[in-house]
C-alpha cells in the first residue's frame, strides 16, 4: 500500500513513492481513519494522533510546460518538525508558496483547522498562524530592521489615525533579534545588511509571528555555521512550545539534526517519507535521487599539483574594511576555499576582484603582472569570473532564456559583423545544458522559471563556455540539491585540473573542508589564517573564523 | 458634403475669438449654400497648423480665412495652401504670399491707439511696465512697437515687458512682482486679453487700484468692467466679429466670381477703437447682441 | 528634519539672502506674502504627487485636472449659480475619482502610471476644452463669493489663506506619511511591492488610495488656483504644473523609483521652485530664462546632493568600520 | 512581426478604413502624402525615444531640442549664411552632444534619466528662446536651399522624402535594435542592469551610446521640422513632442521599465497617432477634442493589449495543465 506521511503505529519503515490521483484518495482515507481514531485515544499513538493542524490533500500546480506539484498530500501537527527534501525543482517551494498563500493550487484541498479551503490568501495564511520564511528575500530597504519584522502587524498607538508605536516595536523587535543571534540593532536600516544577516531578519520576522507553524524555505542558504546552529536551536525552542515546523535545505545533515519526519519531494510527487529514527543521510539521497550517491557530495583529489599563483591580491582594501588590507594568493589549478562568518568581507573582496568595486589601495596582480580593475568588463577581457552571491539580483537575467544568458558575457563571439547568431547560440546553450544538466524544457525557456538551483547551474553555465583562467564562487552551491552539488563539485574540479585557478567563497562548513584544497579564513576583513590539507578540520576553521590561532 | 466648405482657421484657442465665432454664425445665416466652419489648432503652433489646414484642404474646403501663427516666416506653407484653395489672411497679414486679401487691423495702430490712452490718462508723464503672454508673437511685437512710437517724445515711457507664456497664474504673479520690484511705475499695460484682467485683480487685491493707471487691449469682461468703474483708462478692442462676418461674405462672393469686395492693394482694414468709459455700455451692449444671436 | 532637507533649507535661505541684497524689496510683507501664496498653491499640489511618487508612481495629468476641475468649478458657481459649500465638495468628489479611477486602472488592470496618467493629461485637457468650447470660464464683472474669496485668496494677519491652508496640509500629511501604518505600506510599497504583497498588505487598496489623496488635493488646489486666475482658459492654463509638481519632489529628496523623500523636502522644494520665478522677475532677469533658471537650478541641486550623499556614504563606512574594528575584539 | 505589431497594424487598417468610408478623401494621394510626411518626422523623434526607453531611461527634453536645435539650424543657415552641408552634420554633432551629456549624468553621476531629461526640457527652451530673444527664427522671403529643401521637404514619385528617410533610418535601426550585439545589450541593460554589469557588459557605455542615438535622430528630426514650418517661435516649437514620441513608443508595446519593445512597433505607434490627428481634422471633429481622440486611444489600445496578454497566458497555463493532467498518470 502506498503511505502517506501519517504514522499509524511506532513501527519505523520507509514509505513508498505515492502517485497521483491514487495518493490523495489514500490521503481522505487516511484522514478519515485518523480522526475516527482520535475517538479512542491511546498512549502507544502518541503524537502522532493529536488532530494535525492542516492538512493538505491531492494538491497539484502547474506552470506553461511543468507540472511542479501532482497529487500531493501532507499533514502538519502541531510541534513537529518536518523536513522538506527533494532536488531542484522537486517543487518545495511551490508546495510552500501555496500553504503562504501566495499561490493557488489548480486542484486539491488545503484543511486550516478542520476547515477546508482551495486555496488560500496571503491574509488567510498568516491569519491561521503560517509564518513564511521565503527563499528569496523579501525585505524593505529603505525601512529600519524593526519595521521590517513587525511588517504588516505593527503595534498601533490608541486613536482612530492608525499611527505606530514606534517605541514598542523598538523593544518587541530587539529580544527576536538576539534569539536569532544578530549582532546589528533594531533600528539599522536593511539597506546596511549583508545577504545573510538580512536572512537573519527574516526569520526574526518570521518568529515575531504568533505561529503555529512556521514555514523556512531554505533559511541557512547563506548562513554560516555559528549562526546555523542559532537557527536549529531556535527550531528546537519553537517545537517545545508546540509549534510546528517545515524546514526546507538542501545541507541534509541540519534536517538530520532537527527533523521530525523528512518528507522527499521528487519530480513534484511524494517519493516517501522518514520517520524520526529512519532519518539519515544516505536513505534522504535516495528517494530524492532515486540511487545512491558513492562520494558524498565530495570533489575529488587534484590531478596534479597547483601551479603559479595567477590571481593575488596584495594590501588590497575594500570599502568594507577600509582600514584593513588584505592578502592573499590564488594558485592554478587549485581550489581555494574561502572561510568566515557573516559579513568578514568576503563578497566584498570577490567584488573587488572582479572589478565591480574599485579597491581603495594595494595591487592586484595577474599572473604576476599588475591588473588595473576598471570594471567587470576588464575582469572578464582578463579571464577572471565571478559567480555572484545574489543570483536573482545580479546572477542571471530572469527575462532572458537560457540561451540568451550564457552568451551575454561572450556575445561577440557569437555575432557576425557585430550581428547577433541565434543558432550559435543555442549551440553553446545546448551543450552547457547537457554538460550541467540544466532541467529545463529548452534553452528558450526563459530563465525566471526554473527552479533555484537550476538557475545557479545557468550562472556557471555562462562562464563556463568561455575559458576561464580565475574563476571566483560566491557562495556556489547555495540552494542547490545534493545531487548538483556533486556535479558542480566536479565541474570545479575539472576547471581546477585544466589549470584554472578557483577561489571559492562559501559558508558551508562541510563543503570548505570537502572541497578545497587551501583553506583561507577571513575575520573581519583580514585575512586570519590559511590552513593545508594536512590542518583541515571544523575546529580549526572556526578558530581562525574568529580571530584565533589555529591548532 | 455637397455644400462648398468655406473655414475660419483661427491660431488658437482663446475667448478672443469667441466674437468671430459669433461673426461666423451671422454670415451662415446669410450664407444658407455654404458651409461655414470655425476652427482651432489644438496648439498654437505653426506645425499644428499647417497640418490642419492641409487637412483642411484635403477634406475639400474651398476657401480658408487664416490667422497665421506665425505668418512672416510661413510664406511656403502659406502659398501651399493658397496654390489648392482661395486663401484669405486675418488678424495679422502675410503680404509676401499668394493670400488673396487681407482682413483685420493693424496691431501698430492699435499700439499707438494705447499710447493715445496712455497720453491722455497721465498729461504729467510716467512709466509704463507692460504684461503680455508671448514676447516673441507678431501680434504682441507689433503692439508693443506702435506703443513705442506712440509714445515716442512724450515722457512717458515703457520700460518693460514681462512675458508669462500664456499662464494665467504666472501672468498674475507677474503683477504682484512688478508691484514689488518697481514701487515707481505709474501705468500697467496689459498686452493679450486676459493681460488685462490679471492686472485689476492683483492691483484690487493690493488695494492699488485708481492709483496705477490701467491701459487695457480687448474686451475681457474684467477689462469692460473695469473701464465702466473707471479703474482701467481705457482699452484697444479690435472687432473680430467683423472680420469674420466680412471675410466669410467676402470669400463666398470672391468663390462666385465677384471680386469687386477687395480693394487694388488686398488689404481690408476693420480699424479698432478706444473704449472709454462712456462708450463702454454700447459697446457691451453691442457685444452681447452679437453673441446673443 | 533629515539632513538632506536641513541642505535644501540653507541653500533656500542662501539664494533668498543673495536676492535681499541685490534688491531688498525682496523681504517687503507683499513681496513675501504674494510668493507665499503661490508657495501654498504648488505646495497642495507638489504634497498630491509626492504621495502617488513615493509608491513608485507618478501622476502626469496633473496640470489637465486642474484645468478640467478649475473650469467645472467657475462654471458651478459663476454660471450655473450652485452654491460654493456645494461646489467645493463636489469638485474634491470628482479629484477623488479621477484619483480613484487611475489607480484601479494601475492597480487591478496593470497599466504602467506614466501610460495611464499621460492619457489623462491628454483627455481631461481635451474634455475641459470641449466643454467650454475651447472659451473661457470666468467670473462676470463683480461677481463676488466673500466667504470663498476670504478662504482661498484671502489674508489672515497678512498671510495668505491658502498658505495656512498648505501648513495645515502638510501637517496633517507629515503624521500620514511619517507616523502612520498607512505611510509605511506606501514607503515599502515604493521600494518592493512584491514583498509587500507577500506580507498580507492589500498593495492594490494602498496604492489606489495614494493616487485618491493625489486627486483630492490635486482638487483642492485646482480650486485655489481658479480662485487665484479668477478666469480659466482651458487650453493653457495650468500646464506644466505637473512638471513644477515633480520637480518640486524631486528637489526634496524623492526618487521616482520610488520608496523616498520626506514631506518636508516637498515643501522645501516648492518653496525653492517659488523663490526662484520670485527671483527671475526681481532682478529683472528675461522672462525667456525662467525656465532655464529654474532648470539650472534643480540640476545643481540635485547634483549637489547626490555627490553629498555619495561622499557622506563613503564616510559613513569608514566611520563605521573603525567603531567596528574597536569593538569586535571585545566580543 | 510579432503578434502585438500584428494587432496595431489590424487596428491602423480598421481606423483607416472606417475614415474612408466616412470621407473618402482620406485616400487622395496628397492626403497620403502629407501624413506620411508627418508620419516620417515624428517617427524619426520616437525611434530615439524608443533606443532610451528601452533601457529603462525616458528622455523628455526631446521638445525643447527640437526648438533649440531648429532655432539654431535656421539662424546658421539663414540669419549667418553657413552652407547647409555644414550646417546640417554640425546640428546632428550637437545633438549628439546633448545625448551624450545626458548619458554622462545618468551613468557616471547616478542621476535618475527623468530628472536630468526635465531639467534639459526647461534648460534648452529657456536657451532656445534667450538666443532669439523670444523672437521667432525663420527664412526670410525667398530665401531658398533647393538641395536642403527637396531632401527635407520634397517628394519623390509623390512620396515625401521624409518619409523615406523614416524608412531607411528604422530600417538601419531595426537591424541593430533586433539583431546586434549592441541591441541585445540594450535589452539586457533594460532588464536588469545590475546583472548585465556583473556579465561583464560596460553598461555606462552602452546607455550612454543609446542617449546619444537619441540625441542625433531628435536632431535631425529637429532639421525637418524646421524645414517643415520654416519658421520656429521657441517658445512653442516642439512643445509636446517628447509625449508624442513615447506614447508612439507605448502604444507601440514598450515598457517604460525597460528592456521590452520592437522597432516595428513604435513606427506603427506613430502611424496610429498621425492617423487619428488626420481624423479628427478630416471628420470634423472638434479641434479642442484632437487630444482627448489621441488619449482615448491610447488607453483602449493600451489595456486591450495588457488583457489580451492576460487572456493568452490565462489559455496558455489551462493548456499546459490539460496537457500535464494527460501525461502525468503515465509516467
Ligand atoms: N512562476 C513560475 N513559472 C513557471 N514555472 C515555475 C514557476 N515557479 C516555479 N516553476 C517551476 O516549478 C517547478 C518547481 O519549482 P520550485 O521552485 O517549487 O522548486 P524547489 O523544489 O523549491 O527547488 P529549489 O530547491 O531549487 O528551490 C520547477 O520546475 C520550476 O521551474
Ligand atoms: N551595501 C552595503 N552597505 C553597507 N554595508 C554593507 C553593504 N554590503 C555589505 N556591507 C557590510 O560590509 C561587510 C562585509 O560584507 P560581505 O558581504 O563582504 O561579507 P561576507 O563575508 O560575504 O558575508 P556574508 O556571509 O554576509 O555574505 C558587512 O559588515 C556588511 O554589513
Ligand atoms: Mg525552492
Ligand atoms: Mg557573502
Amino acid at each position: 500500500m502506498c503511505r502517506l506521511g501519517v504514522r499509524f503505529g511506532p513501527a519505523a519503515r520507509i514509505d513508498e513513492p505515492c502517485k497521483g490521483r491514487q495518493s490523495a484518495d489514500v490521503a481522505r482515507t487516511a484522514h478519515r481513519l485518523l480522526s475516527g481514531m482520535m475517538n479512542y485515544s491511546d498512549a502507544s499513538i502518541g503524537a502522532s494522533t493529536i488532530a494535525p493542524f492542516l492538512s493538505l490533500e491531492g494538491v497539484r500546480k502547474t506552470y506553461p510546460g511543468v507540472v511542479a506539484l501532482d497529487g500531493f498530500s501532507l499533514e502538519v501537527r502541531p510541534g513537529e518538525v518536518i523536513g522538506l527534501v527533494g532536488e531542484n525543482g522537486a517543487g518545495k517551494s511551490t508546495l510552500m508558496k501555496i500553504l503562504g498563500g501566495v499561490t493557488t493550487p489548480d486542484a486539491g484541498t488545503i484543511t486550516v483547522d478542520g476547515v477546508a479551503h482551495d486555496g488560500l490568501t496571503v491574509e488567510a495564511s498568516i491569519g491561521s498562524g503560517i509564518a513564511f520564511v521565503h527563499q528569496e528575500l523579501n525585505l524593505f530597504e529603505n525601512l529600519d530592521v524593526a519595521a521590517n519584522i513587525f511588517f504588516g502587524r505593527e503595534p498601533l498607538r490608541a486613536g482612530p489615525l492608525r499611527l505606530v508605536d514606534r517605541t514598542r516595536l523598538r523593544t518587541l523587535a530587539a529580544p527576536l533579534l538576539k534569539r536569532v543571534g544578530a549582532n546589528f540593532s533594531a533600528d539599522t536600516p536593511v539597506s546596511a545588511l549583508s545577504l545573510a544577516q538580512q536572512q537573519m531578519v527574516e526569520i526574526a520576522k518570521a518568529l515575531s509571528i504568533e505561529a503555529r507553524l512556521v514555514i523556512l524555505d531554505e533559511p541557512t542558504s547563506s548562513l554560516p555555521l555559528a549562526e546555523t546552529d542559532k537557527l536549529l536551536d531556535v527550531i528546537k525552542a519553537l517545537k517545545a512550545d508546540g509549534i510546528s515546523v517545515i524546514f526546507i535545505s538542501h545541507r541534509l545533515h541540519e534536517v538530520e539534526r532537527v527533523a521530525d519526519r523528512v518528507v522527499v519531494l521528487r519530480d513534484g510527487m511524494l517519493a516517501g517519507t522518514l520517520p524520526k529514527n529512519a532519518i539519515n543521510h544516505d536513505q534522504m539521497v535516495k528517494l530524492m535521487i532515486g540511487r545512491m550517491l558513492k562520494e558524498r557530495e565530495k570533489a575529488a583529489e587534484s590531478a596534479r599539483p597547483p601551479g603559479a599563483v595567477a590571481l593575488s591580491a596584495k594590501a588590497v582594501r575594500t570599502s568594507a574594511y577600509p582600514d584593513r588590507p588584505v592578502d592573499l594568493g590564488v594558485r592554478r589549478g587549485e581550489i581555494l576555499g574561502l572561510a568566515g562568518l557573516v559579513g568578514s568581507g568576503r563578497t566584498e573582496l570577490a567584488r573587488v576582484l572582479f572589478g565591480i568595486e574599485k579597491s581603495l589601495g594595494g595591487v592586484l596582480q595577474l599572473d604576476g603582472k599588475d591588473l588595473v580593475l576598471g570594471s567587470a568588463a576588464d575582469a572578464v577581457a582578463n579571464g577572471i569570473f565571478l559567480v555572484p552571491e545574489d543570483r536573482k539580483l545580479t546572477g542571471i537575467l530572469l527575462d532572458l532564456s537560457i540561451a540568451q544568458n550564457i552568451s551575454l558575457p561572450n556575445l561577440p563571439a557569437h555575432a557576425r559583423r557585430s550581428l547577433v547568431s541565434a543558432r550559435a547560440e543555442a549551440v553553446t546553450a545546448e551543450k552547457q545544458k547537457r554538460n550541467l544538466g540544466i532541467k529545463a524544457p529548452s534553452v528558450a525557456t526563459r530563465t525566471g522559471t526554473l527552479s533555484g538551483g537550476n538557475q545557479q547551474k545557468v550562472v556557471l553555465a555562462k562562464w563556463l563556455a568561455m575559458s576561464p583562467k580565475v574563476m571566483i564562487l560566491d557562495e556556489p552551491t547555495r540552494g542547490i540539491d545534493i545531487g548538483a552539488k556533486a556535479e558542480i563539485y566536479g565541474l570545479m574540479r575539472a576547471l581546477a585540473d585544466a589549470g584554472v585557478a578557483v577561489l571559492m567563497i562559501s559558508s558551508d562548513m562541510e563543503e570548505v573542508i570537502g572541497v578545497s584544497d587551501r583553506i583561507a579564513v577571513m575575520h573581519e576583513g583580514q585575512i586570519s589564517g590559511i590552513l593545508d590539507k594536512e590542518q583541515f578540520s571544523q575546529e580549526n576553521v572556526l578558530l581562525l573564523a574568529v580571530g584565533k590561532q589555529p591548532k | 458634403q455637397d455644400k462648398p466648405t468655406l473655414a475660419f482657421v483661427v491660431n488658437g484657442a482663446s475667448d478672443f475669438w469667441k466674437a468671430a465665432e459669433a461673426g461666423v454664425k451671422k454670415a451662415q445665416a446669410e450664407l444658407p449654400n455654404y458651409n461655414l466652419e470655425l476652427k482651432y489648432p489644438e496648439q498654437s503652433s505653426v506645425a499644428i497648423q499647417q497640418r490642419l489646414m492641409d487637412d483642411l484642404v484635403t477634406a475639400g474646403v474651398k476657401a480658408i480665412m487664416v490667422s497665421a501663427v506665425d505668418p512672416k516666416t510661413s510664406t511656403d506653407g502659406l502659398n501651399k495652401i493658397a496654390s489648392e484653395t482661395a486663401l484669405f489672411t486675418t488678424d495679422s497679414d502675410a503680404p509676401q504670399t499668394k493670400r488673396i486679401a487681407y482682413i483685420g487691423s493693424s496691431n501698430i495702430d492699435a499700439g499707438k491707439q494705447a499710447a493715445e490712452i496712455a497720453k491722455k490718462a497721465m498729461p504729467d508723464g510716467g512709466k509704463c511696465l507692460g504684461f503680455v503672454g508671448l514676447l516673441g508673437a507678431d501680434n504682441a511685437k507689433e503692439r508693443i512697437e506702435g506703443m513705442k512710437e506712440g509714445l515716442a517724445g512724450t515722457k512717458i515711457e515703457l520700460i518693460d515687458v514681462r512675458g508669462d507664456d500664456i499662464d494665467q497664474a504666472r501672468a498674475k504673479k507677474n503683477v504682484e512682482d512688478a508691484l514689488v520690484a518697481s514701487p515707481d511705475v505709474t501705468c500697467m499695460v496689459g498686452f493679450y486679453s486676459y493681460n488685462t484682467p490679471r492686472i485689476y485683480e492683483a492691483l484690487r487685491d493690493a488695494g492699488k487700484l485708481g492709483q496705477i493707471t490701467v491701459v487695457g487691449f480687448d474686451d475681457d469682461p474684467i477689462t469692460l468692467g473695469g473701464v465702466k468703474e473707471g479703474t482701467v483708462a481705457a482699452t484697444v478692442v479690435q472687432q473680430p466679429f467683423e472680420w469674420a462676418y466680412q471675410g466669410m461674405k467676402l470669400m463666398a462672393a470672391y468663390l462666385e466670381g465677384d471680386k469687386s469686395g477687395i480693394p487694388e492693394n488686398g488689404l481690408i482694414i476693420i480699424p479698432t477703437k478706444i473704449i472709454g468709459k462712456d462708450d463702454v455700455d454700447a459697446y457691451a451692449a453691442n457685444l452681447k447682441a452679437m453673441s446673443g444671436n | 528634519m533629515s539632513k538632506k532637507d536641513l541642505g535644501l533649507l540653507i541653500l533656500i535661505l542662501v539664494v533668498g539672502a543673495v536676492v535681499a541684497i541685490i534688491n531688498p524689496r525682496f523681504l517687503l510683507p507683499i513681496n513675501l506674502a504674494n510668493t507665499s501664496n503661490l508657495i501654498g498653491l504648488f505646495g497642495i499640489l507638489a504634497i498630491g504627487q509626492a504621495f502617488v511618487i513615493i509608491t513608485g508612481g507618478i501622476e502626469l495629468s496633473v496640470g489637465s485636472v486642474v484645468a478640467l476641475l478649475g473650469v467645472l468649478f467657475v462654471d458651478f458657481i459663476a454660471t450655473r449659480g450652485m452654491g460654493w459649500p456645494v461646489a467645493l465638495p463636489l469638485i474634491l468628489m470628482l479629484g477623488g475619482i479621477i484619483g480613484l479611477a487611475h489607480g484601479w486602472l494601475i492597480t487591478r488592470l496593470n497599466l504602467q502610471p506614466f501610460v495611464v496618467t499621460l492619457c489623462g493629461l491628454l483627455i481631461y485637457r481635451g474634455v475641459a476644452r470641449f466643454y467650454t468650447a475651447d472659451g473661457t470660464a470666468g467670473f462676470a464683472f463683480g461677481q463676488n463669493f466673500p466667504e470663498l474669496e476670504f478662504l482661498t485668496a484671502g489674508r489672515s494677519y497678512g498671510v495668505p489663506n491658502s498658505f495656512i491652508a498648505l501648513i495645515v496640509i502638510a501637517i496633517v500629511m507629515w503624521v500620514v506619511l511619517h507616523r502612520s501604518v498607512f505611510g509605511r505600506y506606501l514607503y515599502a510599497i515604493g521600494k518592493n511591492e512584491e514583498a509587500a504583497k507577500y506580507s498580507g498588505i492589500r498593495t492594490g487598496r494602498v496604492v489606489m488610495a495614494a493616487y485618491v489623496i493625489c486627486g483630492v488635493l490635486t482638487a483642492l488646489s485646482a480650486i485655489y488656483f481658479a480662485m487665484y486666475t479668477r478666469s480659466i482658459s482651458p487650453a493653457s492654463h495650468g500646464q506644466f504644473y505637473e512638471l513644477y509638481a515633480i520637480a518640486a519632489a524631486v528637489l526634496g529628496g524623492f526618487s521616482l523609483r520610488g520608496g523616498e523623500g520626506s514631506l518636508i523636502g516637498v515643501i522645501l522644494g516648492t518653496v525653492l521652485l517659488q523663490e526662484l520665478q520670485n527671483l527671475v522677475n526681481l532682478l529683472g532677469i528675461p522672462s525667456s530664462l525662467n525656465f532655464a533658471v529654474m532648470g539650472g537650478v534643480i540640476l545643481i541641486g540635485v547634483l549637489v546632493d547626490q555627490q553629498w550623499s555619495v561622499y557622506r556614504e563613503r564616510r559613513l563606512m569608514l566611520e563605521a568600520t573603525r567603531k567596528g574594528a574597536a569593538g569586535a575584539p571585545a566580543e
